[in-house]
């Protein structure tokens, strides 16, 4: 009857450097970037270079703000699916209203749309308690309804991208895409918020237990619409600013973003039952999954091949993020 | 000892990461013996039984059943093993009838509606929702499940907690009967009444060790809180209550005045005050309207009828945050409603400050770090899992959803058994918490299941029964019988048999002192 | 009764609202009969089937993302081994083809409960894979059904006993939905597992405590979702008689039905019936728009409304049902 | 007001094609002048919903459905239900398998095939090609595949230097097409399936290269072919009008005018930049007044009669 247990037992090296990274779990994710951007080098010799760089930034930004939207969503234990509609929604009036409008008539009318989506969600999901699932599938197919309708009414103006957000989305600067000076506002922001503001941590505290957060005197709905309203204007902004990018509206424009922007949010370690995560692993998930894309378009494989590996890939990273940071 | 131990664990050992659960606890447990588990919050008894009826995997130790080397794996083979638990949280499953719930463990019907009415309830209709039983009798039934097939060795965690005295009474004794009828219980609580009453040894666990095992004797109270707090116990004894500090509260201004209460079936014209310096008890038994009160007051619920003033001016609660404005703040008993589990300890605490609309913007974290760390020691949190609330012992939760309010600086906090659960030493610093309070002009409504604490924290005792307020006593009139008596809705100086609880035996006065 | 209108309350509402929604497509349209009413139970086929799957998974306590990818892979799978293959030959594809999204699902179920990684990303992931591997068996729609298979979803069953005319009212579709859902769903809710699966939805760690094996049971849902899901890759290629690679729009339908027939999302409440009725909702919607010639954009705005404001109704009685003095 | 109640299925919603395509059959029926009712069902859907959508047509008794089939073979049971139901049908932009069903289409497989030949011949009969397909498993995109590997088949020197499928989703193509430019392999050609002006816009902004370009007549790019300095490039037409065409073949039937074959189908057309004669037509092609995702060919000789403004108002009938 030996009592091994009570003796404090040495700590192997192993264990050492996995409760250092489960303490930051940060590292981890970003050791995962660099062997992705390993392997990618080795596959293309030459390829990471200066404006591969920008170029990643670039694609990762717009995902990385959408993915934002999820991590605070998330946070509350619910997701926002209508940030592809309104993204692509604020694109598709900017770019055609600034043919007659001024640019900020043209903006106004830009974010509008996505503001009253972004409260129609809120008071959905706040007041009505409407899971966030179908209250945000419900509004995405009733504005991708109403942008096909509003295309009609617009196909004989034609559309232009101003000149600015061309500059914003697809500019470099001294080898800086120029869309950081946006990301970077907006991250920072962001990041504050989740830590440093009262609202940031009643998003926390309303996704972890609600009742908890009541008795506190916290105001559900509150919380909840102003946080679905954010969510949709940041989107409406991922809109403007990938509209620079791509420079042709079509009224699919961003939904390619929505299910990546999901998985970015998750593989950055926010919890998707809500209470738990932050944003800058997020922005790190969004850089894995952009690289990823490059990696599996440069694999010369059946396109069936590619699509299996993606999803093998996305499993393996969350399943080994998880393990490392699971057990502090 | 000429008899086998039918259950016999050594060396048991849990770390939760850095954390240590156990580290080094035994426990034998006879044949036909109630064996009592004692030890302060945190000291390792729930996950002790844990680990015996496989909830969780030990990291070392060895656990012997009827001397043999079973493989425990999982509650399901506990279950084979004869080891029947009922843990601290209620374990039926909330979206099932209790018939689906009872097929879902292979539990005979008969033996446990037999059981059911045993102990204490008549009338329970087997296809309610989980969901939409009180917690007490969800309590009840995880016993009756468990008497349901027989178990060689039953282990009840805090089953007494959170029941109301009539019921709690039952419980022993059924529990009593086990033992006489040849069959083992482990038995978890921090009421010594119930111990002395029950239990033939105790097995006495402190951070994660055992540290002694005795029989179970007139006297051995000291002996067991000695061994529980080890050096603890100085810094934590105080004196029951003086006489004279009712005094002092006698004239303080009237805090709370609600003027007959109306909520549907559950309250029925409650008319009380509460004065500032005040602590006002209320006692009552399970389901008599004393939830709803609480909720009433805190603007959970909104009343049907009747008026509440603060500070002489009427109010209307729609909402908790309107109540926490005019400076009542509620602390509910059942602590995961309270709790953001998977939140930090300082960030629990400090909820209430970004509430409101007005203070949703950035945090000064240095004035934060002070008040909540101010709150922290008020109330000797243990700090060691502050990252995540779910990693405290439930002992130490409990502070936490009390210490968010002395952080706020509540005028009048409403305590809803905020002891359940809770080991002695702490329950005294609360005790004392409440009347330092008190002392400090605020005002306390103090609801609790245990009579005992009556006499050390109120100054007045309000009756409920059946929704209605049917006495008022002052702290000296408030004898265990005469509030039994009036929470049976019994009149004063009517003399009736109200159960085995009404005559106290000497012991538990012993038990009052500690 | 009163606690039967508690419980199949929803369900009874909903099978009121379908009735009525026929007098509607009777009023719109006075010459809609039987045959009609076999064209909606065939459309309903794939949609019922597809939210028979992800209803386990829900009670479970789960979600499944692959559900459509399944499906596609199933109808692929089914179609290219029966093309050119003799009539005969189908008697053996059908079993394989169940039994093989049987144990996809059942993988599902793996790879949840042995990387704890969240259900809504490991099947985001095997939405992938699952896709590419379609691909990889059709790289575009073909292959072919056996006739005697077409011919199983085609027409009307005549019921012994019944007059013609009722008969007519009988369609096969019909008959072989209810079968397939029946033969599963009806021994599965009469066993200890079908309850374990509420269970472990409604409350996992009272389960577990329970007694109830969590992992395996969850493992079973997931391989009865992929079971149905099978079934519904089937229906697509029976009624269309090729498979297609790329996944119809069954995944979003299918959770929007399950919230619309009372299946709670977070698990442990609900039945497959309603989930069903709603199916037939939604379909008969779609059905009376085009009959009444709406704008197809404005038939988008429309569904994404009546999905939103049932749910909200939905919310909204709740919220006025509660009785007098519980806590919302 | 016309006669006819005219029912018509599409399966893809809120690309700029189909959209051009079914205005084209709202403005041809207006114009017609023979169309009392459009009833429009059109949605993202499968096969199976299509079938869905053809079974509800009929029971709401449409004289004519015009469709463009999810695919070929998948819907053949609803278009013989309703030619059995005395409906006619035509379906546009793809063949179907329905022997009864009257198919005008756009020729995929030239499509592909004139745009990938003259492509290669441009890069000299050698070199190295990027081919950006479509949607993978999507019929239009594999009848696309077999046009060109029949030209890649006639020149033995062109390497295809890496194969993606955009999807048809822009942003996707882009961030291939600067993922591809980033690696820095050298390339000589690019084929893409239609998602054109953003091929041309990520080679601008990364100033690489100019190499030959290959999409369709997306008025985006048709401008791009006319405006941006160097770009040497063809559109081949792919005409979303031919909605507007399905629509008139229905009419003619329905007036009992059948045509002398079942499948009707329109060439495509290429204009291309190199020569002078296709700078012409390209010049009298571009429309800068159209969404970029819009081909420029908004209407087929002889087989609409509609005016531009009645394409782009895009109101049918009754509206
Ligand atoms: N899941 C967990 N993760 C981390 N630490 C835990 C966890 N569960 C328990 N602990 C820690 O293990 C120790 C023992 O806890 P346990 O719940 O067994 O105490 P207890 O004796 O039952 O206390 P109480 O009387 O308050 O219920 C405590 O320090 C607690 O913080
Ligand atoms: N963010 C915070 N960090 C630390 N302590 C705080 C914080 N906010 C409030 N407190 C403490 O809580 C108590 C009440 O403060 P608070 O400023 O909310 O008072 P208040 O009278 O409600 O203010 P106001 O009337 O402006 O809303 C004070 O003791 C204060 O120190
Ligand atoms: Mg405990
Ligand atoms: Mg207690």
């Amino acid at each position: 009857m030996t009592d091994i247990a009570t003796m404090p037992r040495p700590v192997s090296f192993g264990r050492r450097i996995k409760r250092f990274m489960a303490d930051r779990p940060l590292i981890p994710l970003i050791i995962l970037l660099i062997i992705l951007v390993a392997i990618l080098q080795i596959l293309r010799p030459g390829i990471v270079n200066e404006r591969w760089l920008a170029n990643t930034a670039k694609f990762a930004i717009p995902l990385a703000i959408l993915a934002g939207c999820q991590t605070m969503t998330m946070l509350t234990g619910g997701i926002d699916l209508s940030v592809g509609t309104v993204a692509t929604m604020s694109a598709f009036i900017m770019a055609t209203q600034i043919v007659s409008q001024d640019p900020t008539v043209a903006f106004l009318l830009a974010i509008l749309p996505a503001v009253l989506i972004g409260l129609v969600n809120g008071i959905g999901v706040g007041v009505f308690r409407v899971h966030p699932l179908i209250m945000t599938l419900g509004t995405s197919l009733i504005g991708t309804g109403f942008l096909q309708v509003y295309q009609r009414t617009v196909i004989a103006s034609g559309a232009k991208i101003p000149d600015f957000l061309n500059w914003l989305g697809t500019g470099v600067t001294y080898g800086f895409p120029n869309a950081l000076l946006l990301f970077v506002p907006v991250a920072v922001l962001i990041v504050f918020m989740l830590n440093r503001t009262g609202f940031g941590r009643l998003l926390y505290a309303v996704g972890d237990n609600e009742r908890a957060a009541r008795l506190s005197g916290v105001r559900y709905w509150q919380v909840i619409t102003a946080l679905y309203v954010l969510s949709s204007l940041l989107a409406g902004i991922t809109g403007l600013l990938y509209i620079g990018l791509i420079k042709a509206p079509s009224l699919s424009l961003a939904e390619p973003l929505v299910l990546p922007s999901v998985a970015a949010a998750v593989i950055g370690g926010t919890s998707i039952f809500g209470g738990r995560g932050g944003y800058t692993g997020t922005i790190i998930g969004a850089l894995i999954l952009t690289v990823l894309t490059t990696l599996l378009t440069i694999l010369q494989m059946p396109e069936g091949g590619r699509r299996i590996l993606f999803g093998f890939i996305v499993l393996f990273v969350t399943a080994a993020y998880l393990r490392i940071i699971e057990d502090r | 000892m000429t008899t086998n131990p039918l259950l016999d664990a050594t060396g048991v050992a849990k770390n939760y990461g850095a954390v240590a659960g156990l580290r080094n606890a035994s426990l034998s447990v006879l044949p036909g013996e109630v064996h009592a588990l004692m030890g302060a919050n945190g000291a390792g008894k729930s996950t002790l039984v844990k680990i015996l009826t496989g909830a969780i995997k030990a990291d070392a130790g060895r656990i012997l059943i009827r001397g043999k080397h079973l493989d425990v794996r999982s509650p399901a083979d506990a279950r084979r093993a004869g080891l029947l638990p009922v843990y601290q949280e209620p374990s039926l499953i909330p979206d099932l009838d209790v018939l689906s719930n009872l097929r879902l463990t292979g539990t005979p019907v008969e033996p446990f509606r037999a059981w059911v009415r045993e102990l204490g309830i008549p009338n329970l209709d087997i296809r309610d929702t989980a969901r939409d039983i009180p917690l007490a009798i969800l309590r009840v039934l995880d016993l009756a499940r468990a008497l349901a097939v027989e178990p060689d060795v039953l282990l009840l965690d805090e089953m007494t907690a959170a029941l109301p005295a009539n019921l709690a009474e039952k419980v022993l004794e059924v529990v009593r009967r086990q033992g006489d009828a040849g069959r083992s219980v482990i038995f978890i609580s921090h009421r010594f009444v119930e111990i002395s009453a029950l239990c033939d040894r105790a097995t006495v666990l402190r951070d994660g060790s055992t540290v002694g095992v005795v029989d179970i004797e007139p006297g051995i109270e000291e002996r067991i809180v000695e061994m529980m707090l080890g050096t603890r116990i100085e810094k934590t004894r105080v004196a029951a209550r003086a006489a004279n500090d009712v005094a002092v509260a006698a004239g303080g201004r009237t805090r709370l005045s609600v003027r007959n209460l109306q909520l549907g079936t559950k309250l029925n014209d409650v008319s009380f005050d509460l004065a500032n310096g005040e602590v006002a008890g209320v006692f009552a038994l399970e389901g008599q309207g004393q939830d709803e009160l609480f909720a009433a007051l805190a603007g959970s619920i909104r009343p049907s009828g009747g008026t509440i003033d603060v500070d002489g001016a009427p109010v209307k609660f729609s909402h908790p945050s309107d109540a926490i404005q005019a400076g009542i703040a509620y602390v509910p008993g059942d602590r995961s409603e309270a709790l953001a589990m998977q939140r930090s300890v300082r960030e629990n605490i400090a909820l209430p400050f970004s509430a409101g609309l007005r203070k949703w913007g950035p945090i000064r974290m240095r004035r934060e770090q002070v008040v909540v760390s101010g709150a922290i020691g008020r109330l000797q949190i243990d700090t060691r899992a502050q990252g995540e609330v779910q990693r405290l012992s439930g002992g130490n939760q409990q502070k936490v959803t009390i210490a968010r309010w002395i952080a706020a600086n509540a005028r009048t906090i409403l305590c809803f058994d905020p002891t359940r659960g809770i080991d002695v030493g702490t329950k005294q610093e609360i005790y004392k918490l409440l009347r330092e309070l008190a002392g400090q002009g605020k005002s306390v409504l103090f609801y609790t299941s245990e009579m005992e604490e009556v006499q050390r924290v109120c100054d007045r005792v309000i009756v409920i029964f059946g929704g209605r307020v049917v006495d008022t006593f002052s702290v000296e009139e408030a004898d265990e019988p005469a509030l039994m008596r009036a929470a049976y809705g019994l009149p004063r100086g009517a003399r009736a048999d109200v159960g085995i609880l009404a005559d106290v035996r000497p012991a538990s006065d012993a038990e009052a002192a500690s | 009764m009163s606690r039967f209108f508690r419980n199949q309350g929803w369900v009874a509402g909903l099978f009121a609202l379908l009735i009525f929604l026929f007098v509607i497509t009777k009023l719109i349209q006075p010459g809609y009969g039987s045959g009609d009413f076999g064209s909606l139970a065939r459309a309903v086929l794939p949609y019922a089937f597809a939210v028979a799957a992800q209803t386990v998974v829900v009670i479970a306590g789960g979600i499944d993302l692959s559900v459509a990818a399944m499906m596609a892979l199933t109808s692929v799978t089914a179609a290219s081994m029966m093309n050119g293959a003799s009539e005969e030959y189908a008697l053996f594809v059908v079993p394989f083809v169940l039994a093989m999204g049987f144990v996809l699902g059942a993988l599902n179920g793996i790879l949840i409960v042995v990387t704890r990684v969240p259900d809504i990303v490991v099947t985001l992931a095997t939405l992938f894979v699952l896709q590419g591997a379609a691909l990889l068996v059709l790289g575009a729609p073909g292959g072919a059904a056996a006739e005697w298979l077409k011919a199983s979803v085609i027409g009307t069953a005549p019921i012994p006993g019944l007059p013609d005319w009722a008969d007519a009212w009988v369609p096969r579709a019909l008959v072989l939905l209810v079968v397939c859902l029946c033969i599963v769903w009806i021994p599965l809710t009469r066993s200890r597992l079908g309850l374990s699966i509420y269970a472990i939805g409604s409350n996992e760690l009272a389960a577990f405590r329970s007694g109830v094996p969590v992992a395996r049971t969850r493992i079973i849902a997931y391989a009865l979702s992929g079971l149905f899901a099978a079934m519904g890759g089937l229906s697509l290629t029976i009624s269309t008689g090729i498979g297609a690679p790329i996944p119809g729009p069954y995944l979003l339908a299918s959770v929007a039905a399950v919230v619309l027939g009372g299946v709670a999302l977070g698990g442990g409440k609900g039945g497959l019936f309603g989930p069903i009725i709603a199916v037939f909702v939604l379909r008969l919607v779609r059905t009376d728009l085009t009959l009444l010639a709406i704008d197809p954009n404005v038939t988008a705005i429309i569904e994404g409304l009546i999905m939103v404001a049932v749910v909200m109704f939905g919310a909204f009685i709740t919220i006025r049902g509660r009785p007098a003095g519980a806590t919302p | 007001a016309g006669k006819y109640t005219i029912g018509i299925s599409n399966t893809v919603q809120g690309n700029g094609w189909r959209e051009e395509m079914i205005c084209a059959m709202k403005a041809q029926a207006l114009a017609s002048g023979e169309v009392a009712k459009l009833n429009i069902a059109h949605r993202n859907t499968d096969a199976a919903g299509q079938l869905e959508d053809i079974r509800n047509l009929i029971s709401a008794k449409v004289d004519a459905i015009v469709v463009n089939p999810a695919d070929p073979a998948g819907i053949k049971a609803g278009l013989e239900e309703a030619t059995k139901a005395g409906i006619v049908v035509v379906a546009v932009d793809q063949a179907v398998t329905e022997p009864s069903a009257y198919i005008i289409s756009n020729n995929q497989e030239q499509y592909a095939y004139l745009g990938a030949k003259w492509l290669f011949q441009q890069m000299g009969g050698k070199g190295e090609v990027f081919y950006m397909r479509g949607a993978a498993g999507a019929s239009a995109d594999s009848d696309r595949d077999k046009g060109f590997k029949k030209a890649l088949a006639e020149f033995p020197d062109v390497k295809v230097a890496q194969e993606v499928f955009t999807g048809w989703q822009q942003d996707q193509a882009k961030q291939q097409i600067l993922s591809f430019l980033a690696t820095g392999t050298p390339i000589n050609g690019i084929w893409t399936s239609g998602i054109d002006n953003v091929i041309v816009d990520a080679l601008v902004e990364q100033q690489a290269p100019m190499v030959p370009v290959v999409g369709a007549d997306n008025a985006g790019f048709v401008g791009q072919l006319n405006t941006v300095k160097d770009l040497v490039g063809a559109a081949v037409t792919n005409p979303g009008s031919i909605g507007g065409a399905g629509v008139t073949l229905a009419l003619q039937i329905l007036d009992g005018k059948k045509p002398a074959q079942q499948t009707v189908l329109v060439e495509p057309q290429l204009w291309e930049n190199a020569t002078e004669e296709g700078k012409a037509k390209l010049k009298s092609a571009a429309d800068p007044s159209l969404s970029p995702e819009w081909p420029v060919s908004i209407s087929i000789p002889d087989w609409t009669t509609y005016t531009k403004d009645q394409i782009v108002a895009c109101k049918g009938p009754g509206e």
